[in-house]
């Protein structure tokens, strides 16, 4: 390779074990060979303060599930650009998924926690009740708001309360809420708890897409800085193939994702890997967009095609 | 020979039983809110690991900024107001207005201005504690014994003997309510930016320790802001306690 | 060097919850620069409000007081005082050194000056070797002393005082008084005096002013005619000094008409 | 002091001259502004006066303000009680100090859960963090005012044969009333701030429940109403704060003005 | 009904930073129940110090003080005082009102009777229609007296004061000692009272405890005999008054030496 002057960059993440692959790419060098140079990783309690950093440019990219994203982009016309997915579902794998709970639980590592004594059983059962999400407005309600109003209940009858996912289970337990949003590793302690997964909210709503979590950057930065997104979306690029290509892979991305998480290897191996897509596609974004409109969650129809940056794709 | 056990020991063992009982078999119990033991594993892991010293480090190093800062600016501002009527009447609205506001509610414009740097934590520090703090010193400033004050204006002292002489002893009790509740706030502060705005320090272990249930370590984190919580009211009690020498008790 | 104040028509009133209290009322005098001015009434009558308006740090709420010839804005220059709340009006985070040579420091006095005229000034009012102690350590009658020192430190041009002796015992007040005298003698400043002793304000003065009424006036302004220097015994023997001690005593109590008695 | 209406009006034009200059500061350099997150000032107020001047107001502040007065009565209470009892006794402060001092700094965020598990997610919940957050500087301005207490007032009340605690009820504690107001005053502020910070879990009411969905939404302008709501509520509940105190504080007020 | 107090040996030192200060040395006295006590003695010899001792509010460093035949713990009861510092003593958050009847709350008196008495002992010290104002709304004076008003309504079986009419005009102090010592008669109370008049020591008591010395001792305890009742034109006039005041006086300022006068 052709000895070049890196870019120093930072970039934001939430601590989950998808992030992995940055750390990956980061350690073997993956972002150095491709002209980047990873100062610092950033680890934020959610998606909005990231897409705060990285519209400030704190961070120069910053990890994101698409509906904030969407939804920062069309409420406050923050001009994000996605530019390389983060994780995401394996198209096959998820239509698969719909039917089997088992290949969900495989495939999603959220979940809904609910008590069996309260006879929830599935979706529409939470009308009326109580349910806990981690933050209002944002992926684990509207995805749970669709896969409500997909089984024939009505959405807006839930009252909402917001709970961080690890409290979740213990409030479930102590009967001060009826259900809540979960991630693992708190979904299989819910299980644990003797209570129930009512349903993997994500596998609901996605249909087709394939990218969840993608990687933003602001358009200004996309613009002055074209070949630093370049040598990124290639650096994921490469990274989600090495990835993909192997279980043995795989375990060296989880385990690379414990330095962000701090927990232990062997918890990170035991949870369910992540599926790492290779670009963003267009329905990544606007079928989220159209299904938020479609719920209420938008006021006007969402122009998403702006948010798109061109992937990254390997010549032949 | 045994000593006298210090009161401090007593109460916070008699305290760590009570919670040790609570979690067993008290309210506690079946919930994922660690026991003392398992917490105390958690510390001993905590306690050996490098990168809690760095992080317990940053804190530190964030608290003490944003604590300095506040208060260099927070005493004489509030020597300013407890003086000036003028000053007071001023500032009232906007001291009134600002203080309310949560620092975790301004984290998002202030990530969007500084980053999820040390730099933010050390700005939040100061905008939460300014301006109760210059208020608090305004009212000792005014508590000053209204007679040495017509003493020394009859011997013409300037405004600053005044101030040196009669204003800051005299507001000396309150400067020290006000130092204790700014130093516990300002770690208190410099957690929350860790843990909602991703500034370094030990608000990242509990924000990752919350993230993957790791609820030990949370609390083992907890405990040792407890105790640095108990360490720096010592320090200011202590401090206090030979700054305010001349009160016989 | 000495000041002169020229009170024209002061009243003093102060709002309280049950109404106006009228304190003064038409007060007028004018102390000649040098003299030496007894203030003397009965308790509560206003003797504190009126020394508090000369000093500036009351502003009357009718007439006007003049030091100097121009308008009182403030405590005026060279003012010295002692105050009837002495033990409030020392600091008690400085020592009885610090607390006297405080008002002193603008000065510009050389250091060693400076603690020699504290010493100095200590062992005139009998207090030697009380340098390093803190207010709170002295009896009632030290801290008084104590802030007479300081007020006779400053070297002031005009020297008031709210019952200074209140506290002390006989002997040392006859030799606090005797300082006083040489003091004023040896600089000339102007004094005034608030006392309740009325031997001790014919002994000193030039001048008894009595208030009396409520609100107070000057019911009369006694000239003590009896030659400087003063000597305890002698002046006390003199039989013009009891004509004139009887006399301010019969004024206060409110027995006697005021009479012309020069 | 007789207050002559031109008094009055030059007290409000001086309390008024840095908020309008911060307000028209605000004002001009945000009127350009295209950064999302910093819209024009016009807009935070045409959106303000759309959320606010309509029973939205009510509903929203209603929760917070219940749970405000709620949890801050109960900390002024516990505060000046326990703060009197712990001052009066030496020993007590020994052992209750290190309580409260790790109790102080131990963020809300951290003891949430166990407040969760015991009180719920309802009222309860949100009054105990209130209240366990505001009793700390009242406590602590208590114990510090109780202590220090004029030695020859306490003299006085011993000699006088006044029991412990009428010593400590009546001579002490009245004594330390201007320090425990400055610590009632610390109280308000992070009684106010907890209010909004408890609204961040749990139920969708009051508030801070509202600027932190906005914020999350990213609805921007809804959350720069949200803090300017804060804002002034928070003045309003400091002016109420204010008159109470000189009323309570009329003697302290009238010594320190006259003497 | 009246007290007796056995001082045996009392010594008191003060530890300072320049080394331990000896006030007391010594100190051994008898009070008969009944006796009226005065405490002379220059200023800063002790006096206070010693009072302090027998309220009980310092303990000595040496000897002991027995009251009603025990050792003294703290206050004995049936005590009132009134102190050295009095603007001090008075809460100022109290009207004078509530701040005499703030000692008889616990007596069990009935709300008309409390404010009968409260009122009865403003007008003994001249205060009448103050009841509703802040100690800081009145003059030096004025709280000093509210302070002995405040001791008086207590009906006290032992009254300590120290120098309860220093900041009165003599009018004022007149009446007051002629109020002491009605009080006294009609109560039997014992009373203790530190002053630096030596004339109204001598007017008041039965004996006067002369201080003196560094350390300080008891230089003689002087019986002034006298009969009750006394008045103050008659008893000052007393050739045997005159005596008395010389002698005493003497002793204070450390000139005479002490003997025996009875
Ligand atoms: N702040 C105040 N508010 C109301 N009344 C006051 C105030 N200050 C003083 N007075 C009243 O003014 C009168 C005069 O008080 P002042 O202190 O001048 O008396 P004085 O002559 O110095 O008496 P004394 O000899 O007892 O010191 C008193 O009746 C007092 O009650
Ligand atoms: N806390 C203290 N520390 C050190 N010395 C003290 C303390 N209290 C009193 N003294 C000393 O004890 C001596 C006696 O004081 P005390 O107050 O008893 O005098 P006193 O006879 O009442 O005088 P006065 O007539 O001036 O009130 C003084 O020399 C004083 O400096
Ligand atoms: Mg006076
Ligand atoms: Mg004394």
């Amino acid at each position: 390779a052709v000895a070049q002057a890196a870019t120093d960059i930072k970039v934001g993440v939430v601590a989950i074990n998808s992030t992995g692959a940055l750390q990956y790419a980061i350690d073997s060098g993956i972002f150095r060979k491709n002209g980047i140079n990873v100062t610092e990783v950033v680890v934020f309690p959610a998606p909005p303060p990231g897409i705060a950093a990285v519209a400030s440019g704190a961070v120069q990219f910053t990890y994101t599930p698409t509906i904030p994203a969407v939804n920062a982009y069309e409420n406050a016309g923050v001009d994000l650009r996605i530019v390389a997915p983060a994780d995401g579902y394996s198209r096959s794998v998820l239509v698969a998924a719909k039917t089997d709970p088992k290949i969900a639980a495989q495939l999603d590592d959220t979940g809904v926690c609910a008590s069996p004594s309260k006879g929830i059983n599935r979706w529409r059962d939470l009308e009326e009740l109580t349910v806990a999400v981690p933050a209002r407005g944002a992926q684990a309600e509207v995805t749970i708001v669709a896969a409500v109003k997909n089984d024939g209940g009505d959405p807006k009858t839930i009252k909402w309360t917001t709970l961080p996912p690890g409290q979740a289970v213990d409030a479930v337990k102590s009967g001060r809420i009826d259900a809540g949003f979960t991630v693992e590793p708190f979904v299989t302690e819910c299980e644990k708890q003797g209570l129930k997964t009512v349903g993997r909210p994500g596998v609901e709503f996605f249909d087709t897409e394939t990218a969840i979590g993608v990687w933003v950057t602001t358009a200004p930065y996309a613009k002055a800085n074209p070949k630093v997104v370049t040598g990124f979306q290639k650096s994921m690029f490469e990274v989600h193939q090495y990835a993909m290509k192997s279980k043995a892979n795989m375990n060296r991305v989880l385990r690379a994702s414990t330095k962000i998480t701090e927990v232990s290897p062997a918890v990170a191996l035991a949870a369910n890997p992540p599926t790492y897509p290779l670009y963003v596609t267009r329905v990544d974004v606007t079928r989220p967009a159209q299904k938020m409109l479609d719920l209420g969650f938008l006021s006007k129809k969402a122009d998403v095609a702006g948010l798109l940056q061109k992937q990254y794709r390997p010549r032949r | 020979m045994l000593g006298p056990v210090p009161p401090a020991v007593v109460s916070v063992v008699a305290a760590l039983a009570l919670w040790q009982l609570a979690t067993s078999v008290g309210p506690l119990a079946n919930l994922s809110i660690p026991s003392v033991t398992e917490t105390a594993g958690a510390l001993v892991t905590e306690l050996t690991s490098a990168q809690f010293y760095i992080r317990l480090w940053e804190t530190i190093q964030m608290a003490v900024a944003g604590f300095v800062i506040a208060m260099g600016l927070a005493i004489p501002l509030g020597v300013l107001i407890g003086l000036s009527r003028f000053a007071w009447r001023s500032t009232k609205f906007t001291f009134d207005f600002f203080k309310v506001i949560p620092p975790i509610v301004i984290i998002p414009i202030v990530i969007l201005v500084l980053g999820p740097t040390m730099q933010m934590g050390i700005f939040l520090i100061v905008f939460t504690l300014v301006f109760a703090m210059s208020i608090q010193t305004g009212l000792g400033v005014r508590d000053a014994d209204a007679v040495l004050l017509e003493t020394m204006r009859c011997y013409g002292m300037s405004t600053w003997k005044q101030i040196r002489y009669a204003r800051l002893p005299s507001a000396g009790p309150y400067i020290a309510v006000g130092v204790r509740l700014s130093a516990s706030a300002a770690l208190v502060v410099s957690i929350v930016a860790g843990l909602i705005g991703g500034a370094p320090g030990l608000g990242k272990s509990i924000l990752l320790s919350q993230a993957s249930g790791d609820d030990p370590r949370t609390f083992a984190t907890v405990f040792v802001l407890g105790v640095i919580g108990i360490a720096v009211s010592r320090v200011v009690i202590w401090t206090q306690r030979k700054a305010i020498f001349w009160m016989p008790t | 060097m000495s000041i002169g104040i020229t009170i024209s028509d002061v009243s003093m009133s102060f709002e309280t919850p049950t109404g106006t209290k009228d304190v003064l009322r038409n007060v007028s005098y004018s102390v000649t620069p040098g003299l030496f001015v007894a203030i003397v009434g009965p308790s509560g009558v206003g003797k504190t409000t009126l020394l508090r308006i000369l000093t500036g740090l009351t502003k009357p709420t009718g007439g006007t007081v003049q030091v100097r010839g121009s308008a009182i804005e403030g405590p005026p220059d060279g003012l010295a005082v002692v105050l009837q709340d002495y033990t409030r009006s020392l600091m008690p985070w400085l020592t009885v050194e610090k607390n006297i040579s405080l008002p002193l420091r603008k000065k510009r006095i050389a250091k060693s000056e400076l603690s020699a005229r504290v010493r100095e000034s200590l062992a005139e009012v009998g207090l030697e070797g009380t340098e390093k102690s803190y207010p709170w350590q002295l009896s009632g009658g030290m801290q008084q002393r104590v802030a007479i020192a300081r007020a006779l430190a400053t070297r002031p041009d005009l020297l008031i005082m709210d019952e200074p002796f209140a506290s002390v015992d006989a002997q040392t007040r006859f030799d606090l008084e005797d300082l006083v005298l040489k003091v004023r003698k040896d600089f000339g400043i102007t004094t005034l005096m608030v006392t309740h002793d009325i031997d001790e304000a014919v002994y000193l003065s030039d001048e008894v002013v009595v208030l009396y009424g409520k609100p107070a006036g000057v019911r009369e302004v006694v000239s003590v005619d009896i030659n400087f220097p003063r000597s305890q015994i002698e002046t006390r023997n003199d039989p013009r000094f009891a004509e004139l001690r009887t006399h301010v005593y019969s004024l206060v109590r409110g027995l006697s008409e005021p009479t012309e008695v020069v | 002091m007789i207050m002559t209406w031109w008094r009055r009006i030059l007290i409000v034009l001086i309390g008024a001259w840095i908020p309008v200059t911060i307000i028209y500061a605000w004002w001009t350099l945000s009127a350009e502004s295209a950064n999302p997150y910093f819209p024009p000032l016009s807009l935070i107020l045409e959106r303000f006066t759309e959320l606010w001047f309509s029973q939205e107001f009510v509903v929203t502040v209603f929760p917070s303000l219940r749970n405000f007065i709620l949890g801050y009565a109960l900390a002024c209470l516990i505060g000046i009680v326990l703060g009197t009892l712990i001052g009066g006794s030496r020993t007590g402060i020994k052992y209750a100090e290190p309580i409260i001092d790790f109790v102080r700094s131990i963020p809300a965020v951290a003891t949430v859960p166990i407040f969760i598990v015991i009180f719920g997610l309802d009222i309860a919940m949100r009054v105990a963090s209130i209240t366990v957050a505001a009793t700390m500087p009242i406590l602590i301005a208590t114990i510090q005012g109780v202590r220090s207490a004029d030695v020859v007032q306490v003299e006085t009340a011993r000699v006088f044969h006044l029991s412990k605690s009428q010593q400590l009820w009546r001579v002490r504690l009245p004594g330390a009333l201007p320090l425990i107001f400055s610590g009632l005053q610390l109280g308000l502020q992070i009684a106010f701030i907890v209010t909004i910070a408890s609204e961040f879990l749990g139920s969708g009411f009051g508030i801070g429940s509202f600027t932190l969905i906005a914020t999350e939404s990213f609805l921007i302008l809804d959350a720069w109403t949200g803090v300017i709501l804060m804002g002034l509520l928070g003045y309003l509940i400091n002016v109420v704060f204010d008159i109470v105190e000189r009323f309570t504080l009329r003697w302290y007020y009238g010594q320190k003005k006259i003497v």
